[in-house]
This record gives structure tokens, C-alpha cells and sequence, in this order.
């Protein structure tokens, strides 16, 4: 069994509403040394080792469906093989 | 004329959609569950609001699985009319039938209540009912309304006058260009966030919703008659 | 019959382990006196959860046995997931509010989802489809951040459950005072309609037929959730609490309103409290059988459960069903369709016991009856409290107000006045497209699709009358409930409650739950709206200091003809102003009072139920027959709180009206059974002869004004915009402040 | 300035329906080697690198804020000072 972590980010050009409240609610709270915040989501998958090529496949998943690339980009790390 | 109402599980909204046709307008609606998804001698679809998957992942991005977008895409090809409302509006956003994306609402919570919407283009299939410019009433209720699109693809919208609605006096959840409703290219898909089937009887949240309907009535009979 | 690392069974004797789990000695050796054995450690853990407050109202009991439960209306009164009161035409409201504030208190979001979501299916569960939620919120004053964040929360948490499963919230109320600081109380209501023929219960009967589990999965989240709500929040403590998917639920709702129409179906129930123990204990007791359950088969989301975390497991969207035996099959595919797992884990048996096997070993054996109908009952201590006889005996004087237009001001911008626009925006009001009046308005009101008929609803409770005299605030609650109805055009039909107090075992708090349900009980009777569900929540205290007593009433109306809809604002200039009922001093646990002393004392308004009946049935009367423009009774604030509402729900409407007496009390006193009425003017007449004690006092103008005299000329003079925004911001204000 | 992850993820017990929902449209989509799905969240923060035992910070405001410890759990990485 592979674990793949997906990291999904807005895109820089799109205004993080939830950020733009967690920086406010960090600064108010006194952590005034927080520059900048932005949400996004990570996606933890477990997925059968034993399939070929799993890269390509979980590119493919994320460009049709975990992803909408009008607002996200995203980046992905494939780990070991944990034993089962 | 025949209406399907696409149903996603977690689809709330299909029987608002279905009141509206059925009994205020005293047309033909029917369910499609979307396992089903044949829509075959439909004369135009509606995607109903609501949470279809519960929203989960990101609105409207779940609908990508099912049948019945395959089936959609296939039936927007052909021209014939296709309006999707709120989350129905996610849905059309997601499968790419429409341009942009959404965004959680600029104060980050749900929001409901009724909007003033300013009528843009009166020659679609689905507002020639309304005046240019007239400004209507319609009932809405969304936490994800913040409709996004990039600076290119407005002036495009702009351009080709794809813009159909916009929030006349109140885009509180942060939409580009205050856009409420968009057309595809071939102006035969219409997403908008508020609401018009919970606009279609005085008692329950006023009229403004009537003409959207009564549009794309006409234009099928216009056509219809015309090809007979 | 013990699972490994497990104390045994006289471990949990010697050790007093029970304890940990809530039981107290007594209840320890009275379970083991049942069982003619020791408890071993499952089985102790049954115990503790049905006989929690929370799942066998043990110290209420007593107190709920006063209520009028019966009337010509009621088809299902107490016992059952939800009461059930007849509409006619075949059809009837289904409806009932639960608490959910011990977990709202730990975490607001979650703890208020899953509150909308359990009272949810214990109205589908009878068979209904929900129609509308409504629901009663108490928070801290909103000056510490704690409790900014506790209502920020929980109104999210609602709203997320409600808006996502597509049923409209359409009416509620929120309060603000500091005895709720960090233990806010959040109440749920739902509201639900069937026809005759589908009405469902819970029960679990026919040797062989097969007990089915459906929904989500089990895990070892709310393990002691029961418990816990019967007991104080203590700081610190991470709980793993349950969280509730909406979209499985709605899921779930839909398979379940079309299994009700199966003749396979025997019975259903939720899972709630105590999930799996409670439904399965509580379906074979009232039946009258036993269940045998298989709990390998219980579909597991974690490994390794044991049979104790599993029945003591409260995951949310999980029903136990009783079917025909031979028809699983039909059941299991029509859940599928829902892509819902619904599988067999037991059967109905004959000897009445509750009998548990794991692993091939009978791992629990008690009597279904002894956990259920069997609960220890107490009849608590209660004592008049010392403050009680020191408010009755003060001589009460009209507060000394310096600016009559300030004060006002200042009224409309307290949290409990205040608009709570910030709160039901939130919420999908509209869904199903049957809201014929959303928040806002004295009810929220419902068409019963395919009639002309209408379904009105409002929650209320003044705590602080309730406080001051529990009996006449208990009656001033029913009494505010059908006020809040009769001025919709609905006639009230029947409660539901959810009784929220301190510690039980406080002889001065069981003396305010028995005092209070006196007083509900009262006015049940002579308004004619028996008690047909409700809850009960014990314990709420923070430091050791308990709530205000609040015994918070949901109420439903019908009304007959939709025509006959009305609301608070004004409609037209021209139109005569009435007010039904005259003030008297009556400041103790005011508004007013509060504002300005800080503190509440003295005496509740008095209430003469009589009176009320009798201006409630004249103007509902006055109300069907077309006499009346607009509605509303006079609560917080008062008089003059009332007049401004009117005007700030009406576009470019104001008023001119006289007022006699003194003015601090004709503007801010709190007296009861009283209402604020517009008529137009061909119809004053027959209005004056329908309602004996409506007086005249003057016109809605088109001023945008609002303008009071008194004897000695005038005593407010505002712009209705200034008002209205003062009166509109203030939540979101004080929201937006630091401290 | 220094750039920290917070990886935000729910505790085991707690039901993931994201996670859920989302494996199952993955398989319907023909991806059936996804064996499981959980949905957290990552939180990128840019903090002023001068501030003294940002380790410190971080973990304070991950537990006062940004975690909701009834149900999640998180970790954090602490990434170089970028130039600027
Ligand atoms: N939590 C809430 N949810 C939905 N509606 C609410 C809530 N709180 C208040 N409302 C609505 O706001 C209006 C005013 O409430 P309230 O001041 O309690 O009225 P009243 O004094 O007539 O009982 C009512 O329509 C009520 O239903
Ligand atoms: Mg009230």
C-alpha cells in the first residue's frame, strides 16, 4: 500500500477569503509577526502499491477531480511503500 | 414541453424545481436520478440546487463521477437549453460546461435572503420575458457564491454578452464583476446563484422567477413551430 | 464473558469503576440486584447509559408526569422518537426539540450540527417528512470572546446541517445573558408531516423477525455522550466527540420514508443517546419481547472495537430497524439504492432480554426492561430558595429614565432586542419552497403542500421570568408561545419543550423545574395545547452556579386558511393603531431592568391566564374573519420596542400614537398579554366589537417616523432609519468588538 | 521570512465524509487501486523570521486557533528563510 499526499493551493491570483480571516483573527490574537496565510487542503490517499504507474494515475485524478485548476494548483508526494 | 430535473444524492432542491414546472407553470417535469442519466426526448434540463455529495470536496465537484454528466455534456452539445441554479450552477462550473469556478463567500458564512438581480441581455433563450436592464427580485441561499473567473475570461464574457445577471446592489460574497449568471459560448447553458424557481408564486418569495421560465417556453414553441 | 483488559466484574464492585461512568452506589447495587449477579464490564456500561438522566429522565420523571399530554388532537403523545397531533384531513404534524448543549458547549460547531441532525430523525423515524426546523439558542452577553465564539459556532454548526439536507429553519429565538456564559444552551427543533396511515413507532416485536442496522458505519466517537449531557462540562477534557455528515443523513432520510411504506417494516427507531443500547432496550421494552444482537455483525468503521464501545457508541446517522423476517433482502436493496449499507445483526425474541454476542461468546444479559422502563426514579429534594421569598416580598418603583429617545435607542441595540437577522441569514429559510413567512415575523409559517392549510411555529421562554417565579414564568412561556402564534392567524395546536436547568440534586433547582412545570402545565391546559414531546437537560452549571431556569417552549399552530396569514409589520399608511391590554409597573426581570441595574430581582409580571385566553381567542378570531392588517405581542422592550419592530420590517412607514399613564411604564414595562395590533380603517368598528380590550391609539403614517405622545406631550420622536439600523447592527457590532 | 506547513488532519475516530464521498467518486471513475481518502487541511504561514522561537509560536497558534483539537490533529514544519 502507497501513501500519496496531495497538497491543493489557491492559485497566488485568487483572494483567500478564509486566510484573509485567519491573518486578521492571528494578529488580533497577537501574533503580529504572521505575514501571510493561505488555506488549502491536504489530501492523504491510500492507494495499491501494485498498480503500474502510479504517477500518472494520480496526476490524472487530481487534474479530473481532486483539483479545479482555475483556482488551485497543487503539487503531490508519493511515499514509501508501507508494509502490510 | 419536457423538463428533466437532474437529482444527485444530497440534491435538495429537485422538488422546488419540480413545484415550479409542474404545478405553478403547468408543464412537464420529470426526475433523473443520476445513475440513470438518459436523457433522450428531454427538451431541456434543469440542475437543481442543493448539496449534491454534500458539497464535500469542493461544490459541485463530486457530480464529475456520476453518468449523468456524461450524459449532460452530450445533451448541451446538441443545443438545446440547459439552465442549473445555485449548486446546480457548481455542477455546470466544475464539469467545464461553464466558464470560472467558486470560492467560499467573501464573509465566509452561508448566506440566504432575497437579492436585486439587474437583467443584462434580453435575447437568450431564458430572458427574452425580461427587459433590458430590468431590475428583479430573487430569492437565493449559498455558502460557496463567490463566483470567480480570471480577468481575460470576463471581458470576454463581456464582449460576447454572456453576462445575463448581475447583483445590482449587493455582491456581498465577493463575485467577479458582480456576475450572478453566465451563458456558455453557444448561449443554450445558463448557471445562475440565486434562485428564480423559489420566485414563481406571490405567497412564497414574489414572481420575478416567472419570465426566466416562461423564456425558454416560448423560445421551444417559437421554434418548434417554426420547424413544423 | 469478559473481553480482555476489561476490569471484571468485582473489580468494578470493589473499585467503584461505575462511578467513572456516572452510576452511584445505590444504582450500582440495584442493577446487580436486577441482574441477581454482579455487571460485568459491558453490562455496567448499559446500565450507566440508560439510566443516565439523559436517557431515562430519573430525577424528571416525577415533574413530566404533570403535563397535559392527551387532547382530541393528539394521535402520539410522549414516549415515542416524536408526538404526533392531528391536522386534519387525514394529515399530522409530527414534532419534537432535543438539546444538544453539553456538546455544544465542548464544540459548538459540531455539538449544534448534530443536535439539528438527531431531532431530525427522530421525526422521520415516526414515519414523517421533516418540513422545518426551528430551534432556541442562550449565549453569555457577547462581551468576552468565549462566548462570541460559542454563538458564532453553533449558529455555523445549524446552519450547516439544516442548509445541507435542504430543510428550512423558519423560526427560533436567541437570548443573551451572562448565566450562560460558556454554557451556552442549544435546542433543536424539527417538525415534520405524514398522513394517518404511515405512522411509525419504535418498537421491536415478533419472535424471529430480524433487528437491521443501517447508516453509518460505528465508531468509537460520543462513547458516554448520554453521561455526559447528565453531568457538568469540566474544563480540559477532549472527548472524541461525534460529528455528523448531513449527506448521509438525507440519504438516509429518503430510504427511511420509503421503508414506512413497506409492510416489512415493524419498527424504527434512531440511535441516538446511547446509540445501539438505548434503541435496542428501549424497542423490546416497549414491545414487550427481547433482541438478541450479533455485534460482529455491526458494521465497524475502527478496528478492534469491543461490545462495550460499540453499544455505548453514539455515531450520528445510524437507525435500528425491526423487519418481517424472509424480507431483509427487500430492505437491504432498497437502502442500497441510497448506496446505504443496511445489514442483519439480531433478532426479536421471546424472554425479554437484551442478550449481546461477540466473538462467539454471549458477551452481555439484561433484562430489556431493566434498562429501560426499570430506571431508578427520584423524587429529588425541592425546596423554595431564599430569593425567591426575598423578590416577592420587595416593593417594586418605575426605573428613573433620563432620555426617553436613548433609552429606546439603547434598547433596540441589546443582543436579546436586537434584530437577529445576523443569525437566521444564515440559514437556507426558503428550502422546499412552502415558506410563507420566513424569520422575522412573530412565527414562521409553513404551507402543507397540496392544501390550503398552514403550519405556524415559535419558540420562546424568558428565562428571566422563569428566574424571578418559576410558575408564572413557566406560564408566561406557553402563554408568549401562543401569542407569538395567534398573531401568524394560527390557532395552537400542541408543545414540545426542553426543559433546561441545573443540578437536579439542588433542592432550590428541582424546586424551580417542579414550580415551572406547574405553571406550563397550567397554561397548557387553559390554552388548550397539551405537551405531546419533549426533553429534558439537567446539570447545566458552570463553577458550580446553575443557569436560569429555562423551560423553553416550541409550539405549533394551524392555520385554516392561508388567507388568513398575518405578520408584524405595518401595511399601509391610514391604517388604525391598537393595543390590546393596558401596562402596569412591571419591571422585574425586565429589559429595562437588566439594562440598567446590571442584575434582575423582584417580581415576575403577574399573568392572569384567563385574560390571556380570553384576548388570545378574540383576536385570533378578529383575525380569520379579515379584520386585521398587521400582529404582533409585546415582549422585551415593551411597548415601545413592539411599535418600532412594526415599523422596521414596513418600507417608508412610520407612526403616531398616544400613550396614557406614566411613560417610562406605557414605553418599557413588560406586562403581559399584551399585543399591538393594525386595522384598516373601514373595519375599526368591527374590530373594537371583537376585541373588548383593544384601545385605540392612533395611525400608521408614511412619515418614517415614529412618534409617541404621552399625557404631557411628547415622549419619542426618532426616524425610523435611525432606529432600524441602530436596532439591525448591533449583533454583528458586538461581534466585531474586542475585549 | 520563514515559511511554515501546518498539516491539519482529522483524529481517527472522528468520520471523515469528505474522505468518504470523495473514494467513492474516485472509484466510480474507474480509479478503484484507491483503497482510502482522508481530507485535511494544510495552512502555508509566512512569519517574520526574527521572531525568536517561532517553534514556540507556532505550536501556540496552531492550539489556540488553527486546530480544532476535539477533532483534529496536526503537525508542522518549519521551511528556510526565503530571500525576499
Ligand atoms: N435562532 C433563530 N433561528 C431562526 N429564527 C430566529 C432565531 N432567532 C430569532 N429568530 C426569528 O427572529 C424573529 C424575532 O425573534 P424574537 O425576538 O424571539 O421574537 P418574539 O419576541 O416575537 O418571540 C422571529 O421571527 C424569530 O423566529
Ligand atoms: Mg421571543
Amino acid at each position: 500500500m502507497t501513501k500519496v499526499n496531495v497538497y491543493v493551493t489557491l492559485r497566488e491570483s485568487v483572494v483567500d477569503p478564509q486566510g484573509v480571516a485567519t491573518i486578521e483573527a492571528l494578529q488580533t490574537m497577537g501574533y503580529k509577526e504572521v505575514e501571510n496565510v493561505r488555506i488549502g487542503k491536504l489530501i492523504e490517499l491510500e492507494v495499491d502499491g501494485s498498480v503500474a504507474d502510479i504517477d500518472a494515475r494520480v496526476k490524472e485524478m487530481c487534474e479530473k477531480l481532486l483539483v479545479n485548476k482555475v483556482i488551485e494548483d497543487y503539487r503531490y508526494e508519493i511515499g514509501e511503500v508501507a508494509g502490510k | 414541453m419536457k423538463f428533466a430535473i437532474l437529482v444527485f444524492p444530497g440534491s435538495g432542491c429537485d422538488i422546488d424545481m419540480y413545484h415550479a414546472v409542474n404545478t405553478v407553470l403547468g408543464n412537464k417535469a420529470e426526475y433523473i436520478w443520476h445513475t440513470e442519466a438518459n436523457l433522450d426526448g428531454y427538451d431541456a434540463v434543469l440542475i437543481p440546487s442543493g448539496a449534491s455529495y454534500g458539497d464535500y470536496l469542493r461544490p459541485g465537484a463530486l457530480a464529475q463521477s456520476s453518468q449523468a454528466i456524461v450524459s449532460l455534456k452530450e445533451f448541451a452539445a446538441t443545443g438545446k437549453p440547459v439552465l442549473g441554479v445555485g449548486n446546480g450552477f457548481q455542477i455546470l462550473a466544475e464539469a467545464g460546461l461553464l466558464p470560472g469556478a467558486f470560492l467560499r463567500n467573501k464573509g465566509l458564512k452561508f448566506r440566504s435572503g432575497r437579492t436585486k438581480l439587474t437583467v443584462l441581455n434580453t435575447d437568450s433563450t431564458f430572458t427574452a420575458d425580461y427587459e433590458n436592464g430590468q431590475e428583479i427580485t430573487i430569492p437565493f441561499a449559498h455558502e460557496f457564491g463567490n463566483y470567480y473567473v480570471d480577468e481575460k475570461t470576463v471581458e470576454e464574457l463581456k464582449r460576447t454578452n454572456r453576462i445575463v445577471f448581475t447583483y445590482a446592489d449587493d455582491n456581498a460574497d465577493g463575485s467577479t464583476a458582480d456576475i450572478a449568471g453566465v451563458l456558455n459560448e453557444t448561449g443554450n447553458v445558463l448557471g445562475m446563484m440565486p434562485l428564480p424557481e423559489r420566485a414563481v408564486e406571490e405567497i412564497i418569495g414574489g414572481t420575478d422567477g416567472l419570465p426566466l421560465f416562461n423564456s425558454i417556453l416560448k423560445r421551444w414553441s417559437e421554434n418548434n413551430v417554426s420547424q413544423a | 464473558m469478559s473481553a480482555k483488559h476489561e476490569p471484571n466484574a468485582q473489580q468494578i464492585k470493589d473499585e467503584q469503576l461505575y462511578r467513572q461512568m456516572g452510576m452511584t452506589d445505590e444504582e450500582f447495587d440495584r442493577a446487580a440486584e436486577m441482574l441477581g449477579r454482579l455487571p460485568n464490564y459491558t453490562e455496567t456500561g448499559l446500565f450507566s447509559a440508560l439510566w443516565s438522566e439523559h436517557c431515562s429522565y430519573k430525577s424528571s420523571k416525577p415533574v413530566l408526569r404533570k403535563f397535559p399530554t392527551d387532547g382530541p388532537r393528539v394521535l402520539q403523545g410522549p414516549g415515542e422518537g416524536a408526538g404526533i397531533v392531528d391536522i386534519g384531513d387525514n394529515q399530522a404534524a409530527v414534532f419534537k426539540m432535543e438539546s444538544h448543549n453539553s456538546p455544544s458547549a465542548i464544540e459548538p460547531f459540531i455539538g449544534a450540527a448534530t443536535g439539528a441532525g438527531g431531532v431530525l430523525r427522530d421525526v422521520f423515524s415516526m414515519g414523517a417528512r421533516p418540513v422545518a426546523l426551528v430551534n432556541s439558542l442562550r449565549f453569555g452577553d457577547l462581551s468576552d470572546a468565549r462566548d462570541r465564539y460559542l454563538f458564532e459556532e453553533a449558529v455555523a454548526g445549524i446552519a450547516s446541517y439544516g442548509n445541507a439536507i435542504g430543510i428550512p429553519t423558519i423560526a427560533g429565538e436567541v437570548q443573551f445573558d451572562n448565566c450562560y456564559s460558556k454554557r451556552p444552551l442549544v435546542n433543536a427543533m424539527a417538525v415534520g408531516l405524514l398522513n394517518h396511515e404511515d405512522i411509525q413507532k419504535g418498537i421491536a416485536s415478533g419472535v424471529g423477525n430480524s433487528v437491521m442496522y443501517a447508516g453509518a458505519t460505528t465508531g468509537r466517537d460520543g462513547i458516554h455522550g448520554a453521561t455526559m449531557s447528565s453531568s457538568e462540562v469540566k474544563d480540559g477534557e477532549i472527548p472524541v466527540m461525534q460529528a455528523g455528515d448531513p449527506f448521509l443523513e438525507k440519504l438516509v432520510m429518503e430510504a427511511c420514508l420509503e421503508l414506512v411504506k413497506s409492510d416489512a417494516l415493524i419498527g424504527i427507531q434512531d440511535m441516538g443517546a446511547a446509540g445501539l443500547t438505548s434503541s435496542a432496550a428501549e424497542m423490546a421494552s416497549k414491545a414487550g419481547y427481547g433482541v438478541e444482537l450479533n455485534l460482529d455483525l455491526v458494521p465497524q468503521r475502527e478496528e478492534g472495537m469491543t461490545a462495550y464501545e460499540m453499544m455505548l457508541s453514539e455515531s450520528q446517522e445510524r437507525m435500528l430497524i425491526v423487519v418481517k423476517k424472509g424480507r431483509e433482502q427487500e430492505v437491504t436493496d432498497l437502502f442500497a439504492k441510497y448506496n446505504i449499507q443496511a445489514v442483519t445483526i439480531g433478532k426479536v425474541t421471546d424472554d425479554k432480554m437484551l442478550r449481546l454476542l461477540h466473538k462467539g461468546e454471549v458477551v452481555a444479559e439484561v433484562s430489556a426492561d431493566a434498562l429501560a422502563e426499570d430506571a431508578p426514579v427520584y423524587h429529588k429534594k425541592s425546596e423554595e430558595p431564599a430569593y425567591f421569598r426575598e423578590f416577592q416580598a420587595m416593593e417594586m418603583t418605575e426605573p428613573v429614565v433620563a432620555d426617553l429617545n436613548e433609552t429606546l435607542k439603547d434598547l433596540l441595540q441589546r443582543p436579546t432586542i436586537a434584530s437577529k437577522e445576523w443569525v437566521y441569514n444564515q440559514f437556507d429559510t426558503q428550502a422546499r419552497s412552502n415558506t410563507v413567512v420566513a424569520p422575522g415575523s412573530s412565527a414562521g409559517v409553513i404551507r402543507v403542500s397540496g392544501t390550503n392549510k398552514g403550519l405556524a411555529m415559535t419558540s420562546d421562554c424568558n428565562s428571566r421570568f422563569v428566574y424571578l417565579d418559576p410558575e408564572t414564568g413557566g406560564k408566561i412561556a406557553v402563554a408568549e408561545a401562543a401569542r407569538n402564534l395567534i398573531c401568524s392567524g394560527a390557532e395552537p395546536i400542541a408543545i414540545t419543550d426542553c426543559l433546561n436547568f441545573g443540578s437536579a440534586d439542588k433542592p432550590e433547582v428541582f424546586w424551580q423545574l417542579e414550580k415551572s412545570a406547574d405553571g406550563i402545565s397550567d397554561a397548557c391546559r387553559k390554552l388548550n395545547a397539551p405537551v405531546i414531546s419533549g426533553n429534558v437537560s439537567l446539570s447545566n452549571e458552570v463553577n458550580g452556579v446553575p443557569i436560569y431556569p429555562t423551560p423553553t417552549i416550541g409550539m405549533v399552530g394551524l392555520i385554516h386558511d392561508l388567507s388568513q396569514v398575518t405578520t408584524t409589520e405595518f401595511k399601509s399608511a391610514g391604517d388604525v393603531i391598537y393595543v390590546i391590554g393596558e401596562a402596569s409597573l412591571d419591571f422585574g426581570g425586565s429589559e429595562l431592568q437588566q439594562m440598567m441595574e446590571g442584575k434582575i430581582f423582584g417580581q415576575a409580571p403577574a399573568i392572569d391566564l384567563e385574560v390571556e385566553a380570553a384576548r388570545q381567542k378574540e383576536l385570533l378570531t378578529a383575525i380569520q374573519a379579515g379584520l386585521v392588517q398587521s400582529a404582533t405581542d409585546l415582549s422585551e422592550g415593551g411597548f415601545a420596542v413592539a411599535l418600532c419592530e412594526k415599523a422596521f420590517g414596513a418600507e417608508g412607514l412610520g407612526a403616531g400614537v398616544t400613550v396614557s399613564g406614566s411613560a417610562v411604564t406605557a414605553l418599557f414595562s413588560e406586562t403581559q398579554s399584551r399585543f399591538l395590533v393594525t386595522v384598516k380603517e373601514e373595519k375599526a368598528a368591527d374590530f373594537e366589537k371583537a376585541v373588548a380590550d383593544a384601545i385605540k391609539i392612533g395611525v400608521v403614517t408614511d412619515s418614517n417616523r415614529i412618534v409617541i405622545n404621552g399625557e404631557n406631550g411628547m415622549l419619542i420622536d426618532g426616524t425610523v432609519d435611525e432606529l432600524r439600523s441602530a436596532w439591525k447592527g448591533a449583533i454583528q457590532c458586538l461581534l466585531n468588538s474586542e475585549a
